[in-house]
């Protein structure tokens, strides 16, 4: 069975560190702030400004002048720190963000990903993503293994507009979790019940599998 | 206007020297933080074939969406242009042209160009659409892309607090790009919800020094919000 | 150290990991907001060989000036080298290579090294001996020369107030080179006259977020001051 | 009779407007802060990273914390503002100081000059001279206008290594006030009881004098 939305973020929240800096885009990515394993404390990075993003405000809570990248409104945290916009680049840019979670139209077996614009479709604009992919170590990628037709999201070579270039090591998609080695995608779990031809098929990158892929389990 | 009293009182005298085909800096993110009657004075004058520097160009509406009710824009330098139909319509249209910037870039150019650095090297859009036709070159065995620097003629900036000397402070995420517009513009226009006297602001905690500020105006303000997203209390 | 509490609470553990041969970044401006006990430690430490990024190199006997007595510095890039005759004959014997670097270029050298920008272009020094060598460049009918961003293995950092996050307030103009440098070492030491519970800070109101910072010492500080200039009271 | 210091310094505060930020170098430069004249303001700023310098401080006034760019303690004014030396030098270097006033050992008729280096001296290194007079685009220099032995400091070309090329408009010595345009100087005042031989002769640099050079008063 294909993860769902929860389970790609809990999959996703594995991959945390107590004391890691992280910057989650919008979507599955933003899921990921509710699986925090407990005795764990992560930091969140919201790119217009923010560091120690807290929850969504209450209605007594709503404050005009505290939202988060998504535009929607937040709370900070105790402990947090309000900056500029040049500042939290500063921040992305230099490679102080520990961990970045975004979604991705598709990536390649060379850690391209293209995640921002369908020519011929309206373009809305890059936000930060552009930076982010270029500026983090340690980025994860989340998307459907496939579209729905069944074309597949992994391969050889982006064929949409780059948001970066070779800057992706590690892929979640609903299927499987893979790493991106030397120019190709690295087989290293699979969700409950998809077997290793089902990811192949669905892979159009160079693929490799080791003997042993272990099925991911969830609680 | 005497030394370093920089208050006006009338929105008409803050943009004054406005002209069309000019190049205005826009602080905000979203609607947060975005120097909106600063922006209805531009509606109101008419000025048109403007060249817009802003991370986003507001709603429909409200924000900088309101200068696309009488096409006031002909140029926008953005990272994010959703959320707003006519805009779509206008680009669309080929009415604006839209120079997509990624976020982060578009703030350091502003920085930079504030700060008298004509450019700088980046990672980001390197091998990417944003890339083409730009330098690239390799430090330390990576690929970076030369971004230029960037002031405009007016820049309009929505701050919290201010004394009468310019110096600024802004609330929370309103924060955002504002503090880089008002250092990038030959003439920076700042509203504040509150100007209180010289010394009453602690010195070191001032978001944007006097030296940026040109003109002071204190206004009130709707602070409409976009995604009101709450929880069960 | 769980979670985001960057205390340390021995100036050993502070500077662990340093070695002869790194890079030190420095805050503080003359003797002004300098990290004194940090230095202390490396002083005690007796590691050699270093390079030292630093707007100045203290006084004999204070400041950065304690690392020349064991002649642990051998390369420095610094603006301004005066007030110490030690480092002067150090200097002339040609035992310590020194780069000196435009105050300005320093300073955005370490803001672009913190914020990944490889290299800028700036007016300064052009035409001038520290030009020599460095590309030039024209921007709008200005020559410009490319200067690098630049980070160390260390920065050393001296703040006023801190929480447990490392979240940092510097006083007054004790604030100086000390936000760049904290965001331009790998691992960011930073010692500070009191630390406070999470919380207690504005989020509004901090010069170093602490994402930016590894560890966290609370220390006393003798602050001697290199030119008391008084006036009749 | 050459000017003194502090008649320097005073002529040199009749290039200040009402509302201009200024930035002081250290010696002759420092003393206009003396002659601002009455009614007028003028915010100072020092480039460590202070906007709105004040006197110098009482005995229980004085803080380590509180210097200026010579590394003396100061006070500020009210209304002043305190940031990082990037920061003061991006206003610097963004030309958002309205004046700067410096010292220099040589000034030439094209506007270059030579003020932190003499070579076979000990160097002590530029400071913020170099970003000072590439960033403002009003410079006072002000100097002597010989050496003791009668050597000109105003010269056809630089013969010190340069603080900047091209960046000096306006010159004070005890002499004269001179500006220079296109490629020389031109006496604009003169000392009083100075000649124009004198000039003249003390000036090594194309000299252009106008028919009537107005002579300085003083109080």
């Amino acid at each position: 069975m294909a993860l769902t939305r929860e389970q790609m973020a809990q999959r996703v929240a594995r991959e945390l560190e107590d004391g890691f800096y992280v910057n989650l885009g919008i979507g599955i990515p933003t899921l990921v702030a509710n699986y925090i394993p407990e005795g764990m404390d992560v930091m969140l990075q919201s790119e217009n400004g923010l560091l120690g993003m807290g929850q969504f405000p209450t209605e007594d809570e709503v404050d005009a002048d505290m939202i988060n990248a998504g535009k929607q409104t937040v709370t900070s945290r105790p402990g947090s720190a309000i900056f500029s916009s040049a500042e939290s680049f500063a921040m992305i840019r230099g490679g102080h963000v520990d961990l970045t979670v975004l979604g991705a139209f598709e990536v390649d077996q060379n850690g391209n990903i293209a995640s921002w614009m369908v020519p011929g479709k309206l373009i809305k604009g890059m936000g930060g993503a552009m930076d982010l992919v270029a500026g983090a170590e340690n980025i994860i990628c989340t998307m459907t293994h496939a579209s729905k037709d069944g074309t597949s999201k992994l391969l050889e070579q982006c064929t949409l507009p780059l948001t970066g270039a070779g800057c992706i090591n590690r892929v979640l998609t609903d299927l499987a979790y893979l790493e991106i080695e030397n120019g190709t995608f690295v087989l290293k779990e699979r969700a409950p019940g998809v077997s290793v031809e089902e990811i192949k098929e669905k892979t159009a990158g160079k693929l490799i599998v080791p003997e042993n892929v272990p099925e991911m389990t969830f609680d | 206007m005497a030394g370093f009293d920089k208050r006006v009182y009338s929105y008409e005298e803050a943009m004054d020297g406005i002209e069309s085909g000019m190049t205005v800096v826009a602080g905000g993110f979203g609607l947060c933080g975005i120097p909106e009657n600063l922006i209805s004075e531009i509606k109101r004058r008419g000025v048109k074939d403007l060249t817009v520097v802003s991370n986003n160009c507001g709603v429909d509406g409200f924000g900088l969406g309101v200068l696309l009710e009488d096409r006031q824009i002909s140029r926008i330098l953005a990272s994010y242009v959703g959320e707003n139909a006519l805009f779509e319509r206008q680009m669309l249209d080929g009415e604006i042209d839209v120079q997509l910037t990624p976020q982060g870039t578009l703030a350091e150019k502003l920085r930079a160009g504030g700060a008298g650095i004509p450019a700088f090297y980046t990672a980001t859009g390197y091998g990417t659409p944003i890339g083409e036709g730009k330098e690239v070159r390799e430090f330390n065995g990576r690929k970076f892309i030369l971004e230029e620097g960037l002031i405009g003629d007016f820049a309009i900036v929505k701050g919290w607090k201010a004394d009468h000397y310019g110096n600024v402070i802004y609330r929370k995420t309103a924060r955002n790009f504002n503090p880089m517009a008002a250092t990038a513009g030959r003439i920076t226009v700042v509203e504040v919800e509150e100007i209180v006297e010289p010394g009453e602001l602690d010195p070191d905690q001032i978001h944007t020094p006097g030296i940026y500020v040109d003109r002071l105006i204190q206004g009130t303000f709707e602070k409409r919000i976009e995604k009101r997203t709450v929880r069960e209390s």
